[in-house]
């Protein structure tokens, strides 16, 4: 030991959380939603889960080791949620090599090509799967109907997820037509996860575990979950009140498609969302209406994926103008 | 309705800047930070709506009556140009510290693509008069908006540690390349 | 419910070793080294010269106009030099070194252990009394107290709070001399209030002292005006802004002093310190300081001479462990590091913390993953991971308008930032430009 | 030795896509594939030498505030005879460019150009100048164009090598951003 | 004559004339006088925007020279006097010729020379560490070896040198904008003339305690000795607070006084060799 | 250097004689392209005419006729002649249902009310994937829709009951060709019926 004294500005302690940590915190929300996809899908979803954190963690070693030339960071566990968050919105019968392709443009194009952890200006595990979604849509949408545990990799027989089918049929048949075809999962099923879809999204109640998590461990706040999801189920209450015919109900926004999956694990991506509570407020609210508009509006059935890469371009200018309310900003001395 | 739908075309489905390519070099060169954009956007609304306003007079009272169709371009251009010009007269008297911001931008203006691709398009989308200036406020909202979130990314990634070959323009063009790509999810609205 | 401050705030563990080991009088040392400047506001005169024999409690140094504080000589002996010294940041200033000879007081100081309740004093007295008593405020800023008794014109002063939070970890000085000097304490918040013309005080106290709670609400109960709260543990409660707020429910306007909402905030140690001056005579020579950390062999609170060498002090509570790699003067999350332990103690000097080795150097520093905590934390509303990086970028007019000059440097931003990033460092620096370039926008 | 410079100066050096950044809209807009860039480049080089041309020639006799509006209708007039001719020529290049073309005139690359360059040396200078960037905008096109094609299609000039589908997003707008992104990174890592 | 030909040309003359009688008009209205002058001074400057001459950035001193009787005072350091010639001759004025400057550093305090008495565990910032203590020996004066002013160099004149751990100012690059003087909390980096050969000879020490403490601080601390006052013949040296301070506009580089330095905190640099112990001085 | 003053004279005379010059000039090219304009665009008609009706020695696009087909829509008819004898009727029909818009398509309608051939005028669809309703990106249109007679072979993709596969991740574009090609043949059986 050196006798010298060790001498830095205050504060002298220093609290126990660290990055890492609330990485390993999220991955822990995570596994709920993991168990539910391996026993819907099978192996697959641990095969295509594996490539993609393996691929992520690889393409991010690579390019801070070689192109980067920075200090490395991939023991922070960001490239794993990044893996696992892009795993969590693939289907299951997609050929592997768009799952490293998708890590790469993840790892490679969302986040490095930025600086890194932290630099980001959009969700990674989301840039990685709108890429793959607009260069292959023929891949990206179809879909494996969930049938068990042991089912082979790529030997499931597809169908559409139920926001598909609906948007398939929408001004055709009217909605109570509609849900009750026979390929159309009933509300149980959405709830456990008994539908097809990507492999994350599919169970509401283990993201809704996942979410309670976060939450205890102050991992996450309520702000932007509960934002995103007041909002839909606002306008597709409205909607649905307005015409109940032409419209499906909030409970089956709900639970469909990557709304829950979005709203707890990718909207809340500390780094592409606003920094005070106000701003996380207004960019929940502007997920929840982007993503009725495209899924009511738009060519595609899904909204979530786009919907939170626009609101993350705008977090700059909410964390411009939306600050926290500042003590002794507005007194109010009653 | 009707006005609704143009707007939405114009300002999400086909963003002038994000899927027209229209205004690029004003969009990278002004979006630096977000008070000039908010002063370009300003000044583009202002050229793109008159102009527009002006090139339908005179295509319909001019191009067409005389069938000199091809006279268009040039025409357009003209009226154009002059608008700029008289925009950064007057910025200069009013607003000296904008047009210091604005700087060589401003004759830009004229040889933004976007304002002559708009009255262009105005023209190939058989607009009538009132149609042709929601049209133009309409695509100089869609380039303000892109202008604006820019200048925010922008002055976002100055107080980050960017990769240095990737400082400025080539990291705009990502960014853009990535918000292009989310503006997609419009696509078949309108 | 507890009372707290709503916006902010964080718990680090509270370590407070030294909670029940009672208050021991540490001995005279043989010399004792007096800076001139130990307060806010400007350094005092000398008024002694080398070869001059002092009393305790003789004066030696002169307040210089209104914001500055008497200075006394703390031992007696002969005065050995007036020179530079190395004070705790390593900066050379002016001290007066006195060599003790015996512990020869002067007479108009009352030694008894009597305690006195009747206030005889006028207001006026007990004010200029304070100044000449060189009483400045000893829950860390040094303000001297006088001036902060002094209610401007056109203000109005309608409660008098009493700071016996102690939200720092680790210190126990405060708690300590509520426990043993209760009575004087309150005596000496009754003469403040006098001081002060205002018939409420209020005595805040966290809820981690349930003796202290229990001892002061009994001894109060006694005297008109003045009551005891518990608050809920959480700092930065002990500033004067959040207690404000946590007991009077009232919120001082950014850049404003508390009068401005009606309170004036005094520690329970200046409480103690207006009573021996007012009641007992006796100026500001000595103070409580607490003297702890992990290794140490015996933490403990000393009641010690000012001047006295913090290395005394260490030697006092068992003597610097082998594996010491940081001491720390004051709190953890305020304090300053000492870059070596033969600087004296002085007036604001609260508690010595040792850190063994292994917990004195920061953690690795990693980029800002945007998690808002410094914000959640922060207690005045601020956001430090922007503040850092635009000072970081030399970016002053972005820092100023983001109210960098709220900042009261509490530390729970950079305490709390999961990527350890220097966010109070960086924050400091925007903090004193930013001020500087006010001066000088003003001096335009 | 000085002109040689003037010449070579546009292909890196000052290349007008990847250092100026002017002309950036058809760059992005028509690169759908090599061919279109090239052709595209090779409309604008005649639209640049010429209106290079006649700028040096009459600059002198221009008051400075009307200048805008008379270089501009200069170079539309050289736009117009080339949407012209191509037109009544070669309609199948015409369908492809299409709305591109009358934007040569407000291609940025070639009023700045008029501006910064014609308008202030001789004739010579500017014709030489002006088929230095114009060839330099071609090269920037071509190379944009044959990066998103074979990226997108898997194929060069339109002779496919790689069966199966592309990356489809290379042929729509985000691709062009980001191709033009990433090379713009590369051709700063080159300058280094 | 086709009808198509004169529709087009009345139509689009007509356009031009309204164009031009339009602009006219605006034009008129809304005149602003600018000196066409600053636009051409602005163009022969480096357009650094360093800040050198003191001024925002290039523009502003562009305006400032046009507004200005005479260039007294007046002067763009990278540019030099070459750059102030041209802007004399575009104004028809006379340009003051300035000295070239170089920055030097100021403190020899190598940690060989100057014990380490605690560890820096902060931030790498010289403000920061400067405002917190001394720094990591007992020299309060002396370079804390963090950088800034190295941040602060905009043209890539200095670095950290790793042994010394001081900064080193390049003999090439340094323009002598001032940036780094600035930089410096504490003062250390001076300005002081380029003379030839880039020849440098000053008091490498700001320390201002009394000699014995700064010498116990470090060990070519200049300790106020008044040595180098005597036995400089041009009177160019002067002690104020324990330190000594070589005034460059009298040293005519005799170098008496480097040898006469009892702690050699007079250094000489790029001067041929000429006694052994110089040289060791001279390496600092 | 001696640049105009920014008089009114002089500006009125600079621009004026730029003004001048340029449309001289223009109108001068133009009358040199109009006939070749026009030729390259009856060409590209002629072209997709030939496309998609057999071979026939008249000029249809002089004998073409508009059709009104409703909501203020109307079509363009080819009527395609050998020796006097009409052989097909080209349809020049559209739809705004496609992923990106407007889709222009020529249909091609024998006398008999058999598709003889379809052909892709324009449209904006995605490439790679709607594009393939172009004869050369793909056989999708020849082996769905020529030779087809919509009485006996439903010229509706799957989805919607038809017949026609649908183009892999093209169901939009697919459904909205068949709505145009399905929109002139319907009308030319309307016409034929009315006349
Ligand atoms: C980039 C992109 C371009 C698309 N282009 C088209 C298109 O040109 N035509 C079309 O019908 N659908 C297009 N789609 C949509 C289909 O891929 C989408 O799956 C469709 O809405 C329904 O799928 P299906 O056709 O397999 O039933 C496109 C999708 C993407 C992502
Ligand atoms: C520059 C300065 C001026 C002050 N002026 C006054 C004053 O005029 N009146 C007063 O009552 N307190 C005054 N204060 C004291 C503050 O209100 C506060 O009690 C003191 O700074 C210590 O508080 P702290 O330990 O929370 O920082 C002043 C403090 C400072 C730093
Ligand atoms: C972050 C922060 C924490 C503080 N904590 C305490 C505390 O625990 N106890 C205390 O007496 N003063 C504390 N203070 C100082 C008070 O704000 C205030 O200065 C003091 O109570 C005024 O009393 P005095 O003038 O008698 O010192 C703290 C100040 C700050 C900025
Ligand atoms: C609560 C939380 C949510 C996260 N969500 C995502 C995500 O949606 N996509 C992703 O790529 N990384 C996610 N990460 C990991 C990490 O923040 C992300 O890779 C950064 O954006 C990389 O700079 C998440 C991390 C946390 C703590
Ligand atoms: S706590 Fe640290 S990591 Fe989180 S936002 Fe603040 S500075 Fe960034
Ligand atoms: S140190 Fe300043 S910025 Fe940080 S939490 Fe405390 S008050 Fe807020
Ligand atoms: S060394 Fe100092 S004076 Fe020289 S160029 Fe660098 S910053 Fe400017
Ligand atoms: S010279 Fe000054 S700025 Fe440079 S490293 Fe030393 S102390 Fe820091
Ligand atoms: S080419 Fe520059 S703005 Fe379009």
């Amino acid at each position: 030991m050196s006798n010298l004294l060790n001498v830095s500005p205050s504060p002298h302690v220093h609290g126990k959380e660290t990055t890492v940590n609330l990485m390993k915190g999220v991955l822990i929300a995570l596994a709920p939603a993991f168990v539910v996809t391996v026993l819907f899908f099978g192996y697959a979803a641990i095969i295509i889960t594996g490539v993609a954190v393996l691929s992520c963690v690889i393409f991010e070693y690579l390019i801070q080791r070689f192109i980067l030339r920075r200090e490395n960071s991939v023991n922070d566990l960001s490239a794993v949620v990044t893996g696992v968050l892009l795993a969590f919105c693939l289907p299951t019968n997609i050929p592997l090599w768009l799952v490293v392709l998708g890590s790469l443009v993840a790892i490679g194009m969302g986040k490095m090509t930025f600086g890194g952890l932290g630099c980001n200006p959009f969700n990674p595990a989301l840039v990685g799967r709108v890429f793959l979604f607009l260069s292959f849509p023929v891949q990206l949408t179809s879909w494996p109907k969930p049938k068990g545990f042991l089912t082979g990799y790529l030997d499931a027989n597809t169908g559409a997820t139920p926001l598909g089918i609906i948007k398939e049929n929408y001004g055709e048949l009217p909605v109570s037509e509609i849900m009750a075809m026979d390929q159309m999962p009933g509300y149980t099923d959405m709830f456990m996860g008994r539908m097809a879809g990507s492999l994350g999204e599919i169970g509401a109640l283990a993201l809704l575990i996942g979410m309670l998590y976060m939450l205890w461990k102050k991992i996450i706040t309520w702000h932007i979950p509960v934002s995103i999801i007041g909002t839909v189920i606002v306008i597709a209450g409205g909607l649905w009140l307005v015409n109940p015919s032409e419209n499906a109900d909030p409970l089956f926004h709900l639970l469909t498609g990557g709304l829950l999956l979005g709203a707890i694990f990718m909207a809340t991506d500390y780094v592409t969302s606003p920094m005070s509570s106000r701003g996380m407020i207004i960019y929940g609210i502007g997920i929840g209406l982007l993503t009725m508009v495209i899924r009511r509006y738009s060519a595609y059935p899904e909204g979530v994926q786009f919907a939170i890469l626009i609101m993350n371009s705008v977090t700059p200018l909410i964390n411009m103008y939306i600050k926290p309310k500042r003590f002794g900003e507005e007194v109010n001395n009653g | 309705m009707e006005y609704i739908l143009i707007i939405i075309a114009a300002v999400f489905v086909n963003n002038i800047v994000l899927s027209q390519f229209l205004g690029i070099c004003p969009f990278i060169g002004v979006s630096a930070k977000v008070e000039t954009s908010v002063g370009m956007t300003g000044a583009v609304t202002f050229v793109m709506t008159i102009a527009t306003v002006v090139t339908y007079l005179i295509q319909h009272y001019i191009l067409n009556p005389f069938d000199i169709g091809y006279m268009q371009t040039i025409s357009f251009i003209l009226v154009i140009a002059s608008l700029v010009q008289l925009v950064e007269i007057m910025l200069k008297k009013v607003s000296p510290p904008l047009y210091q911001a604005l700087g060589i931008f401003l004759p830009l203006i004229t040889t933004n693509c976007a304002v002559l691709g708009a009255a262009m398009l105005a023209v190939q989308f058989e607009y009538n008069l009132i149609q042709s200036i929601v049209f133009a406020i309409a695509n100089s909202i869609g380039f303000g908006i892109a202008l604006i979130i820019f200048a925010g990314l922008r002055e976002h990634f100055d107080l980050l540690e960017v990769p240095a070959a990737m400082k400025g323009v080539p990291i705009s063009f990502v960014a853009a390349g990535l918000l292009a790509m989310a503006f997609m999810g419009f696509a078949g609205i309108a | 419910m507890l009372k707290t401050f709503p916006l902010g705030g964080v718990h680090p563990p509270e370590n407070k070793f030294s909670e029940s080991a009672p208050t021991e009088e540490l001995p005279v040392p043989a010399q004792v080294v007096i800076p001139i400047s130990q307060h806010i506001g400007a350094p005092s005169d000398p008024v002694v010269k080398r070869g001059d024999i002092v009393k305790v409690g003789q004066l030696i140094a002169e307040s210089k106009g209104f914001v500055s504080a008497n200075i006394h000589s703390s031992v007696s002996g002969k005065v050995a030099k007036i020179d530079g010294v190395t004070d705790s940041s390593g900066y050379r200033q002016t001290a007066i070194t006195i060599d003790a000879e015996g512990d020869e007081w002067l007479d108009s100081v009352d030694r008894s252990e009597q305690l006195t309740k009747e206030v005889k004093l006028s207001r006026e007295d007990i004010l200029s009394r304070c100044h000449e008593m060189g009483i400045v405020g000893l829950g860390g800023a040094t303000f001297p107290s006088h001036v902060k008794l002094s209610v401007p014109p056109g203000k109005q002063c309608d409660t008098l709070i009493i700071n016996g939070v102690e939200c720092e970890p680790y210190l126990t000085s405060d708690h300590r001399l509520m426990l043993e000097k209760g009575e004087e304490m309150v005596v000496g918040i009754s003469i403040l209030m006098k001081a002060l013309g205002v018939d409420k005080a209020m005595i805040g106290i966290e809820n981690n002292k349930p003796d202290a709670i229990e001892h002061i609400k009994k001894i109060s109960a006694a005297y008109k005006g003045i009551s005891v709260h518990s608050l809920k543990i959480k700092y930065p409660q002990g500033a004067e802004k959040q207690l404000i707020k946590a007991l009077l429910n009232r919120e001082v306007p950014s850049g404003m002093l508390p009068i401005e909402v009606g309170a004036v905030v005094h520690n329970v140690g200046t409480a103690f310190a207006v009573y021996e001056a007012v009641q007992k005579n006796k100026p500001l020579i000595d103070r409580i300081v607490t003297v702890t950390g992990k290794s140490l062999a015996n933490p403990g609170n000393y009641r010690v001479r000012i001047g006295t060498p913090v290395s005394a002090l260490i030697d006092a509570a068992g003597g610097t462990p082998e594996d010491t790699g940081k001491i720390v003067n004051g709190g953890p999350m305020m304090g300053k590091a000492l870059n070596k332990s033969d600087v004296p103690v002085v007036k604001g000097t609260s508690g010595i913390i040792l850190f063994p080795a292994s917990e004195s150097r920061r953690v690795r520093v990693t980029p800002c993953i945007r998690c808002s905590k410094c914000i959640t934390v922060c207690a005045m509303g601020l956001e430090p991971y922007l503040l850092m990086s635009l000072a970081e970028r030399d970016m002053y007019d972005i820092v100023e308008a983001n109210k960098v000059t709220d900042c009261m440097e509490c530390g729970s931003c950079s305490y709390i930032c999961p990527a350890g990033r220097p966010l109070l460092d960086y924050i400091r620096l925007g903090k004193s430009t930013v001020f500087s370039i006010i001066r000088e926008r003003n001096s335009k | 030795m000085n002109q040689l410079n003037n010449f070579t100066k546009g292909f890196i050096r000052e290349n007008p896509v990847f250092i100026l950044f002017l002309g950036l809209c058809p760059a992005l807009g028509v690169t759908t594939t090599a061919i279109n860039g090239i052709g595209m480049g090779f409309a604008t080089t005649f639209v640049l030498i010429m209106s290079n041309i006649v700028i040096s020639l009459i600059k002198n006799f221009i008051p400075a505030n009307v200048r805008i509006p008379s270089f501009i209708v200069v170079i539309a007039s050289f736009v117009t005879i080339v949407e012209l001719t191509m037109a009544a020529f070669m309609p199948s290049l015409f369908d492809s460019l299409g709305l591109f073309i009358p934007l040569i005139v407000v291609n940025c690359l070639v009023l700045g150009r008029a501006e910064a360059f014609a308008s202030k040396n001789n004739l010579i200078t500017a014709v030489i100048d002006g088929l230095s960037m114009g060839l330099g905008f071609t090269l920037a096109l071509g190379l944009l164009g044959g990066v998103r094609e074979l990226f997108g299609d898997g194929s060069i000039l339109g002779w496919k090598f790689i069966q199966g589908d592309g990356m489809l997003i290379f042929i729509l707008s985000p691709g062009a951003f980001l191709a033009l992104g990433y090379l713009i990174m590369l051709s700063n890592k080159v300058k280094k | 004559m086709n009808p198509t030909i004169v529709y087009t040309v009345a139509s689009l003359s007509s356009l031009g004339l309204i164009a031009a009688a339009i602009l006219y008009v605006f034009a008129q209205k809304f005149k602003v006088y600018e000196d066409p002058r600053i636009d051409e001074v602005q163009d022969i400057l480096p357009a650094a925007n360093c800040g050198g001459c003191g001024y925002a950035g290039c523009r502003n001193f562009a305006e400032a020279l046009v507004k200005a009787d005479s260039f007294d005072g007046l002067n763009c350091p990278p540019g030099g006097s070459e750059v102030m010639e041209q802007a004399a001759a575009i104004l028809g004025r006379e340009a003051v010729a300035a000295d070239p400057l170089i920055a030097v550093v100021r403190c020899g305090g190598t940690p060989d020379k100057r014990p380490l008495t605690s560890l820096y565990d902060g931030v790498s910032n010289c403000k920061i560490a400067n405002s917190l203590y001394t720094g990591e020996s007992d020299c309060g004066y002396g370079c804390l070896g963090l950088g800034d002013c190295v941040a602060s160099c905009q043209f890539d004149a200095m670095h950290m040198d790793n042994e010394s751990r001081m900064p080193v100012i390049s003999d090439t690059n340094c323009v002598a904008c001032g940036a780094c003087v600035k930089a410096c909390p504490r003062s250390i980096i001076e300005m002081r003339k380029k003379a030839k050969k880039d020849r440098k000879l000053f008091v490498s020490c700001v320390n201002r305690d009394k000699g014995a403490v700064a010498k116990k601080a470090c060990s070519v601390a200049c300790i106020g000795c008044s040595k180098c006052v005597k036995v400089c013949e041009y009177d160019a040296v002067k002690v104020e607070n324990f330190l000594s301070y070589i005034d460059y506009t009298k040293c005519v580089f005799c170098r008496k006084c480097v040898t006469e330095c009892p702690t050699n905190a007079i250094v000489e640099i790029n001067f041929p060799p000429r006694k052994v112990r110089n040289q060791e001085a001279a390496k600092a | 250097m001696a640049k105009k003053e920014s008089t009114l004279g002089n500006m009125l005379f600079a621009l004026f004689v730029i003004t001048f010059c340029a449309s001289l000039a223009l109108s001068m090219v133009y009358s040199l392209t109009k006939a070749p304009i026009a030729a390259a665009m009856m060409a590209r008609t002629n072209n997709a005419i030939m496309e998609v009706i057999p071979d026939f020695d008249n000029v249809p696009s002089e004998e073409a006729y508009q059709v009104s087909i409703g909501g203020g829509d109307t079509l363009i008819f080819y009527p395609g002649r050998k020796d006097g004898e009409l052989v097909g009727t080209a349809i020049e029909s559209f739809t705004r249902n496609g992923f990106s818009g407007l889709i222009k398509v020529m249909v091609g309608v024998m006398p008999d009310g058999t598709i003889h051939d379809v052909m892709t005028i324009s449209h904006a669809e995605t490439p790679g994937l709607g594009d393939k309703i172009e004869k050369r990106k793909s056989d999708w249109t020849t082996d769905w829709f020529s030779g087809r007679d919509p009485r006996d072979f439903n010229l509706a993709i799957r989805q919607d009951g038809g017949e026609v596969d649908a183009i892999t991740a093209s169901t939009i574009t697919s459904r909205a060709f068949s709505e145009a090609v399905m929109r002139a043949w319907d009308a030319y059986m309307n016409y034929k019926e009315s006349n």
